[in-house]
Formats: structure tokens, C-alpha cells, sequence
């Protein structure tokens, strides 16, 4: 029901978004309040671990398809790591699992 | 095992009042935590899978978000929500989800697809990522406009027999 | 902010239905996963602590447990949940749920307190693990005998001001 | 909703046993079925661990009590491991925190 999002940002120009709870409408907000500066801010690559997300809608990705279109406008790297079964599931059949860059586990 | 036939419309698994699941909420968005725990419980009496429940949570949850969004929008506002476990006649398990809200009357005419034909993912105006979700993931997507409101049938026939077929209690 | 006096009996935090989560239910156990789940969303708007919250959380599933398994003797049953938040006269935060069944009138005398006095967690007959725990937790349990049932009010009264007193959105 | 219980038992005559779910009425049954052959068995010990375990009931406490009565009983030791602060609460509450054997934290 609660979302914690944190954020690790490295010198070198990557930032690294740790998000655990479930990303609904109530949730969504706090997750793209977290990823709107790194938008912003000089990045090259932004990384976001969704271990312990177990459940995520429409929103969640419609968040997270704002990552893709920073990714084409400034020429970065936006990558999603470590999703749970249930979310990879959704991705598919939003058929946007060829559209991001997912990682491999453990990558 | 399963005894009280219901005519036409195949048997409900368990009688009347029993077995619903009745709901009556607001459309705070914090609700859709709830609805998330009363489809979860329904998935498993229909013992589907991780993925299959996840699913039908999702489509659900899409549901009662565009509600609350473009029904309501984002206001509160009163919803009634009904889940139960149906056999059809061909004796197949079906999860059925209804919805009552009292919000402007939505015109499904926009979408292309949905209230006879099943929509599929790229059936639906661009933008609409939520409610082609709920249409690829649900058998069936029935609105009907009301004087008042807004009432929504989704009906979500359990796929794989071996999943599906085991005894709930 | 909270205009909507309700004369006497103090102020619901929002108007007539909107903002009470009401909850037919059977008494398949499988349930006080939803129950858990509408406390939660209760308890996270009255801004509660994490204890406070789980605390509340197994109140209300006691006395559902009961219903089920005393009222109702583990077979399913119909129950009517309702839970709201409301701000009494000394504008403290109250969280009250309601529960109806339609099972065999309870017997509270068997109990030394609850009905009228609070009680204390050694107040309880022996065994009564989860009652005890109910009245330890609850400012106010009350039981009503009626002619096909039982109705059961628990209230909670917000402690810690600075927890409680919060806005809700 | 769901409750994981496993059982590793030692030669020594110790069994862990790990809890992972909430533990209600629905779900105690199961606690239950899996620490009642362990009371039969020869064993000296039994630790219970329940970092796992976000909500426990009075089903859930009254099916580990079960476990002190074995203790007592066969001169066993049943000790509870790792308990979250909302479960720890319970116990305080029923005032059983005194009662049972509760290991101190990584103990
Ligand atoms: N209950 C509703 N009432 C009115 N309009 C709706 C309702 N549900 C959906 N819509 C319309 O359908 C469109 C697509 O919805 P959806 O797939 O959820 O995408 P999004 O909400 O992200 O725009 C919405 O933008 C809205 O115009
Ligand atoms: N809803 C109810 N209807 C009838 N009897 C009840 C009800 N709730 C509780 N009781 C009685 O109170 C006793 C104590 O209940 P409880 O504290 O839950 O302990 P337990 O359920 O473990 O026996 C029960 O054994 C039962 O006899």
C-alpha cells in the first residue's frame, strides 16, 4: 500500500531508483515525483530495480514509459532490473517488453 | 457436488448471499488495495495460478482506475463491486466481477471494439493502455448505461482445466 | 474543514456513504485477508503508527474469527462489515467498524466485562485468548442481541495525538 | 494469504522450522500440521523463526503455546526467533513475551 522509493546517484552520471511496494494509481505519483529530476538533472543512465515490486497497472508503466522517452530525447540509457514474474507478465501484454531495455537478472 | 442448478444462467458455486463477495466503496484511490485483496481471494477459490491471478487483479484494478479518473474524476464517489465464482454450462469455472457507479454516463461507443466483438490489445484508441489491458485479459467486457450511472460486467473464464478444476472450499 | 456536523453524535469525516467501506462478506476464512486489507486503508487515514495499525488490524479479525468459528461454527455465513472514521466531541480521531450476522445470539453475559465496563486482558474467562486481546485493544466493544443475529460495534480512539491528528486527503 | 512452513531437523535432535506468511485462521492449520509431528519426535529443541511472518492472530499464538506445553512437557527447549516489532506487540499485548523462550535478534 506504501511505496518506498529510493534513489543512489553516482558521479558518473547514472543513477540507480530502488522501488518496493506495489505501483497503482495511489502509489504512481510518488514514484514519478522520484524519477522527474533525474530527468532533468545531467544523466546518462538510469537504472531502476523492481525486486520488490509484486504488482504493478497501467499507471506504474505509464510512469515508467516517461523514462523510454527521456531515454530517446537525451540520448540515455533507461533500464528496468530484476522484475518479478507478475510484472514481466504485464509488460508482455502490453507488448512492451521489447520496448524497454530489460535487464537480465543479476545484471 | 454442485446441486442448486440456477436455470438458464448455470449454477452459481455457492448460494446466494454465501460466496459473494459484496463491496461498497469510495473511490479513494487507496481503495484499490482492497479490491486488489477481495480478487486475490477470489483467484485462489478458482485456484488459479501466479500469473492468471495477477492478471485478473490487474484488469480489475484497471476497471475501478478509470472509474475513479474519468468517471468520477478523481472525486469521491460511491461504487458498489461484486466478485463470485460461476460454472458455465460448459463447465467451466468463470470469475465474475460487477461493478455499479454512479458517475456520468460513459459512452463506450469510442472504443472500437468491446461490448459485442473482444477487444484485443491494438484494438483500442492510442493512449488507452489500461482499458486495452483489461479487454486483452477478460473473456468479457459488458457496460450497460444506466439513468444513474454506470454498471460493468467482466467475466473471466479460468483457461487451463488442470489449474482451474480443483475442488474450492 | 469538517463542516458537515452530524448533530450529536459528532462528525463523520465524510459525508453520508462516501468514506465508509461496507463489506458483505461470508465467513470462509479466506476473508480476514480482505478484512486486514480495508483495516489497513482505515488505519493508514487515520495517519496510525505501524503498531497502532496492526493492532486495530487484529482487533477486527478477532471478532470475526469468532463470528465464524462460535457464531457461525465454521460453516459460511453472512456478515455485513462496515468501518468508518469519525472525529468525537473532544476532536479526537475515532475508527469504528460494525459488524451484523445472522448467526445464534451471543451470550455476552458469560463474559465479565466489555458490555458496559472495559475490559482488561485478565478480565476474560480462560481460553479466550482472542476476546481478550479484542477488549485489551478496543476503547469501546458493544454487542447487541438481535431477533436473528448480532450486531457488534468496536470503536478505537486515536491515541497519540500527534499520530492521529493528521489531514486526510 | 498463503503460509510457507519448512522444516529442516538436525541429527543433533534440533529442528528450525521457517514461517513465511501471515498466520490467521485460515492459515494456522498449517503451522499447526507441521509442528505437531516435531512434538512426537525425539527432539530437544525446536526454533521457531519468524522473520517472515507480518501478522499473527490469537489462532497463530495459541497454536505456538502448543509448542511451551511440549517443552514442558519432554523438557524441550521451543524458542521463537527473529519476530517483527507488530508480532512482538501481540505477544506483549497476550502477555506471553515472559512466557515463551524469544531469542534475541541474529541469535
Ligand atoms: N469510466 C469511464 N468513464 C468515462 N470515460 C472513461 C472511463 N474509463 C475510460 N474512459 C476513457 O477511456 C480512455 C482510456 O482509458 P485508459 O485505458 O485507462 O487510459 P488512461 O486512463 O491512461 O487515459 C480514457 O482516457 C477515458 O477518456
Ligand atoms: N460470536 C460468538 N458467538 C458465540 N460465542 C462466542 C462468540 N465469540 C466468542 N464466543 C465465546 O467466547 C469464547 C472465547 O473466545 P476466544 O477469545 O476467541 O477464544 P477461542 O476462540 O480461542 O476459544 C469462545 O470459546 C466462545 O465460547
Amino acid at each position: 500500500m506504501k511505496l518506498d522509493v529510493r534513489v543512489e546517484e553516482k558521479e558518473s552520471g547514472m543513477a540507480k531508483v530502488y522501488v518496493q511496494g506495489d505501483v497503482t494509481i495511489q502509489t504512481s505519483p510518488e514514484l514519478r515525483k522520484v524519477l522527474k529530476p533525474l530527468f532533468v538533472a545531467k544523466q546518462q543512465e538510469i537504472h531502476v530495480y523492481l525486486s520488490d515490486v509484486g504488482f504493478m497497472d497501467s499507471s506504474g508503466i505509464a510512469t515508467l514509459v516517461e523514462g523510454l522517452q527521456w531515454a530517446r530525447d537525451m540520448q540515455g540509457r533507461f533500464v528496468l532490473h530484476d522484475l518479478r514474474d507478475t510484472v514481466r507478465d504485464v509488460f508482455r501484454l502490453a507488448k512492451l517488453d521489447t520496448v524497454f531495455e530489460i535487464a537480465e537478472v543479476g545484471a | 457436488m454442485l446441486e442448486n442448478s440456477l436455470g438458464d444462467s448455470g449454477e452459481d458455486l455457492e448460494h446466494s448471499q454465501i460466496g459473494k463477495l459484496m463491496f461498497q466503496l469510495n473511490t479513494k484511490k487507496d481503495c484499490v488495495h482492497i479490491l486488489r485483496s477481495m480478487v486475490e481471494v477470489m483467484a485462489m477459490r478458482a485456484h488459479l495460478g501466479e500469473l492468471e491471478s495477477n492478471r485478473v487483479t490487474l484488469a480489475v484494478d484497471e476497471l475501478f482506475a478509470n472509474i475513479a479518473q474519468h468517471g468520477y474524476g478523481d472525486k469521491p464517489g460511491r461504487v458498489e463491486f461484486e466478485a463470485k465464482l460461476h460454472i458455465n454450462h460448459h463447465r467451466q469455472k468463470e470469475l465474475h466481477f460487477e461493478f455499479r457507479d454512479y458517475a456520468p454516463v460513459m459512452h463506450m461507443k469510442r472504443f472500437t471494439c468491446g461490448d459485442e466483438k473482444p477487444c484485443s490489445a491494438s484494438d483500442v484508441l492510442p493512449g488507452g493502455l489500461g482499458i486495452s489491458l483489461m479487454h486483452s485479459i477478460m473473456d468479457v467486457v459488458q457496460h450497460e448505461a444506466l439513468p444513474d450511472g454506470n454498471h460493468w460486467l467482466l467475466i473471466y473464464i479460468c483457461k487451463s482445466d488442470g489449474q482451474c478444476e480443483g475442488e474450492e472450499s
